[in-house]
């Protein structure tokens, strides 16, 4: 008998644990020419904001050994557009849409949150509290993400919680000391996920030109050189919070995607590996199936945080 | 619709120093495939390089396609080193091709260096499909470094030669050649180099009232629109966005639409 | 004329700006066989600790995509042997030799410092208040490496300068919010120089077993993955400090060196890639003389912090 | 002294599936090796794999050295595709040998799996310097996996066989099958083998009063004795430490001064 790979993520089902990462999947059609993208979990939508975003200047994007950083900048279509266009697609095919919200208030994201619920856009909202790509790295120090200060994520994820009955998940930064600070805040203020990680900082700078290769100077690193940190901060928050947790970071196979899961992850998110396999999203389900399979595992939730200490 | 194929290397061959032509079977790819259109090409199989390789098609044959391509760093150099018989995973085709445009009396492709790789198809297509032959510019910056040439006389092309040094035709940029050809508004152009060879060629069909077509290059992740790493800055809205997909929108623009001023 | 490639880091002067990573060359000697050492600007030792220790079970390393996690644990031989047996050797080589040095208290980095300054076997102390290796995982949680509390870099750093007149540096973990603090905190103390980065902490976990990969379960990871991480760290203190900065993580070739140097590296150190590439520190000063000479760069510190932003 | 030697492929064959032989060209490695020493090699020009792979020499010749591997993941994948003429980064020889000591009548060697490949070496040393003929056991777990078994014939070895399946020899574990063979204290053992196998056969060895020479297993990332990533630990100190280095104190150890608990 096949495994159960269905998954309940704070009270959104999904028929597999496997999403995608904002940002790495646009809204789905591009790579719906690879595969049917309605078998995924869920697709998680590029971040979306209320008014339309340009993004930062090229270059915008340079590889980086497994792996590559990215200063887009959070160009998207806008909220509008995306109710308009995007979202009908997605229903169309009937996807399990995780809608990824940021803006620059609590009451921009509560703004968000409520429209996308109330036009049915979203069957979970993902709030992103944590992009690195909005900021001047020029003058910006310290503490400028708002996923980097627990009293923040706290306001943020309080207004987000008031303004929608949707399963509510944080996305949090690596770029912390100890990433369970910020996801104890975000569960006790309501949260029903966390997502992490988003890209870690990072920069290049090429030698010939003496200039940095991101416009942005600063960008963040994603994809497998990364993966190790990601496993390790899923573990992290694990051990601490309730709620279950989306893991990504560097997910490529399935074999990847359960060292997310056996950290204690109940779902998890193929990011950057689309751009190199638009159809990896379906092959980490596969696997997961196959070694679900192997390895008698009747349903997947048995695996999670399985890990033997 | 773009494929996902393992294709086999049918012949590779180094053209001159540090440049190749690779061919590969690909019959899908090569049914969809129109000049101008581009693959992604996983060089290794491991996570270094990371990221597939664009490059667009030299020529459209029944069952494959040919690659002219340049080593320049990792990704060209583990390219480079593919038998025939072995396999590589490709991706495509993507992008917007070359338009067809029956309604211009001369049509003169402008190559800067290994920027002349999607103009034999092209020119194939014009020739095919438009009952025109184009004239072709093709500049480098050195002798062994023009690429093509008698492919471009075998299908009867007038072909302009131009180099940085002065080794082959003339000591100039393409874009004076091209000026010096006197394109009117009766003529079309296509462009494809480096970005400051295209913004000079851009200037001066501007100047003179020639509608240009760039091939643009850029940084790409994903080749298939998604990621928006590959973008340039449009001077109006297509689609609603003033930064445009080189890979999805393009990588063909009407060079008027393009903000050349960062380049 | 070829560049002088002569760096004066905080008082310590090499005749180029290429050191080893603490615990990637041991003492020196085993790759001694592959190049004359003393041609490095400097070799940095392992961490030195007052007993010697066994450090963790195996197994304590695994490769990861482009880079490495290891929880080596400090395994090394005491100040006593190395003063006894390493150091003559280093000294008769004519190398120039940073002590790295690992306490468990101020009271012992300071008689670590004392001890390596008064028997002359090192020119410069790096105390590494960064190690990831020594806790264990499972009940370890936030800030528990002396480098993630500003405080605590302020007062081991004053004990050991109060210790020793060697240039001293201090060596700090990435895993922080913001390297700038405890950047700032050891520069205040006394500090001659910052060594940045150790390693990002990691973990791995094998699926067909559902056991960490590593004994100790949480390791550190180094090599070029994490180098867009390190650039940006080094670029974050050059921003804050006057003291120079030894830049490290994931450095090959003379192109990676270069890009911290740029980012206001004065020296630079070569870690994990001489498991590759023993002669890879080698390859980095040549790269970095023949760089200079293509730019006609009379004086390599003129590129220091050079980066065109 | 160990060197860092660009060396070109002169043969590479798959013996069994997964399972194949690659001779090197490496005069200065070759003249230096000694049985039970391993060299890294680099199996690949980028940053994925990171680190190099250890391989010992199953035959020393005078200018090459022949490896016996087995696919394994993607290091070994990737050496798989190597071709003749093609050449790869060697680093050796690392590590102390067998040491060849004349005070034994018996000399067994055990063998688990592709823990074959340093007993061709041996085998030849044993007979070309103390004058004696080694016996082996060769343990598979099943009988494709059983490897070199002319080799040793023409060597005139006594061999014994075993598998895990019985599809060849005996069904038994290669322990076991040493138990068998009543080796005494004048017989000296040398196994190599996944960590399991070598600490049953150390056991047998330890009941019996055989001295045993064990070539360890452990993941390596620098082979030079520098990282102390691969140690294992000893019962007792060896040059002052308990964790005692894989690569640069064996990875041939006496099996009574490894601490086998821990397998
Ligand atoms: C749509 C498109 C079609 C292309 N078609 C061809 C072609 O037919 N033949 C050909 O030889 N080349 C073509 N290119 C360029 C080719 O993709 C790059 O030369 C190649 O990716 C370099 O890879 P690498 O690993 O060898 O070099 P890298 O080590 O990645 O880079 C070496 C240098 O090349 C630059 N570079 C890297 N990637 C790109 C890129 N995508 N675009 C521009 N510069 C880049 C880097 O900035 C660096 O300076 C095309 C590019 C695009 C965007
Ligand atoms: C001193 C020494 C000599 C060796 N000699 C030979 C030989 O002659 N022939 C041969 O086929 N193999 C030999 N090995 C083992 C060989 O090094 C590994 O099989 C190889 O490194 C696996 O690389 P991979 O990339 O294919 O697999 P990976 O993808 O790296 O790993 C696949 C599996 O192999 C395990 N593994 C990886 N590296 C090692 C390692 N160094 N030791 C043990 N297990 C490992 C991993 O844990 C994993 O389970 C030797 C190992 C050592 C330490
Ligand atoms: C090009 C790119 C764009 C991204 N855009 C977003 C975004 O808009 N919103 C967001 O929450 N995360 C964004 N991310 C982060 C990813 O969703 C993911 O958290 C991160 O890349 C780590 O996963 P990976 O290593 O598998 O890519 C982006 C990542 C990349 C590479
Ligand atoms: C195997 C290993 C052992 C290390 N041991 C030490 C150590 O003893 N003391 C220390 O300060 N840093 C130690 N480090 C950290 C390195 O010195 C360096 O800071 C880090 O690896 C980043 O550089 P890299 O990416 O070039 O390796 C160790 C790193 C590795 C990989
Ligand atoms: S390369 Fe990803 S959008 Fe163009
Ligand atoms: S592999 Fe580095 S010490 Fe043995």
């Amino acid at each position: 008998m096949p495994a159960n790979l269905q998954v309940n993520v704070g009270g959104l089902l999904m028929k597999n644990p496997v999403t995608v990462g904002s940002g790495t999947f646009a809204y789905g059609q591009e790579y719906d020419r690879y595969f049917d993208v309605s078998r995924l979990g869920a697709v998680t939508t590029k971040s979306l904001s209320l008014k339309p975003r340009a993004g930062n200047k090229p270059p915008r994007l340079v590889e980086t050994p497994s792996g590559m950083l990215n200063a887009i900048g959070l160009q998207n279509v806008g909220i509008d557009v995306y109710l308009r266009e995007k979202a009908p697609w997605l229903r169309n095919k009937g996807c399990t849409i995780i809608g990824n919200i940021y803006g620059y208030s609590p009451e921009e994201y509560a703004e968000l949150a409520r429209r996308l619920e109330a036009e049915g856009a979203a069957d979970a909202i993902e709030a992103n509290l944590s992009c690195p790509n909005v900021h001047d790295a020029r003058t910006a120090r310290g503490c400028t993400l708002v996923a980097q200060d627990p009293q923040q994520v706290t306001a943020y994820t309080q207004a987000i919680r008031a303004a929608t009955k949707l399963p509510l998940f944080i996305k949090l930064t690596p770029n912390v000391l100890d990433i369970a600070e910020p996801a104890l805040a975000a569960e006790a203020a309501g949260a029903d996920g966390i997502a992490i990680i988003n890209t870690l900082l990072g920069m290049g700078i090429d030698p010939e030109t003496r200039r940095p290769i991101l416009s942005n100077i600063v960008g963040g690193l994603s994809g497998p050189a990364i993966r190790p940190v990601a496993v390790k901060m899923v573990w992290d928050v694990a051990k601490v919070v309730k709620i279950p947790i989306i893991g990504m970071g560097g997910i490529c196979t399935a074999a990847d995607a359960l060292q997310f899961i056996l950290a204690g992850a109940t779902a998890v998110a193929v990011g950057s590996y689309s751009f190199r396999q638009p159809d990896a999203s379906m092959k980490v389900i596969e696997g997961l199936a196959e070694y679900c399979e192997r390895h008698s595992v009747a349903n997947i939730t048995e695996l999670i945080g399985a890990m033997k200490v | 619709m773009p494929y996902l194929s393992e294709c086999e290397v049918t012949s590779h061959h180094e053209l001159s120093p540090g440049h190749y032509r690779l061919v590969l079977h690909c019959p899908e790819i090569a049914q969809d495939a129109q000049a101008g259109q581009f693959c992604m090409l996983e060089v290794q199989q491991g996570y270094y390089p990371f990221l597939r390789r664009p490059m667009c098609f030299e020529r459209i044959f029944k069952d494959s396609v040919s690659i002219l391509y340049k080593i320049e760093g990792e990704g060209t150099r583990l390219l480079s080193a593919l038998s025939p018989g072995q396999s590589i995973n490709v991706q495509g085709p993507l992008g917007k091709p070359f338009p067809l445009e029956a309604n211009h009396a001369r049509h003169i492709m402008v190559a800067g260096g290994i920027g002349i790789a999607p103009f034999p198809a092209l020119a194939e297509a014009i020739i095919a499909k438009l009952g025109v032959t184009p004239e072709i510019i093709i500049a480098a910056r050195t002798d062994s470094m023009l690429l093509c040439e008698r492919e471009f006389q075998q299908m009867g092309c007038k072909i302009h030669l131009a180099t940085d040094d002065g080794s082959a035709g003339q000591k100039a940029f393409a874009s004076e050649v091209l000026r010096a050809l006197a394109p009117g508004p009766d003529t079309i152009a296509y462009c494809c180099g480096p970005m400051p060879m295209m913004k000079a060629t851009h200037r001066v069909c501007e100047d003179l009232g020639v509608r240009c077509l760039a091939s643009l290059e850029a940084e790409m992740a994903c080749g298939d629109g998604v990621c928006l790493g590959c973008v340039v800055e449009a001077k109006v809205e297509i689609e609603a966005e003033r930064m445009v997909r080189v890979c999805y929108d393009g990588p063909v623009f009407d060079s008027a639409l393009i903000n050349w001023d960062n380049y």
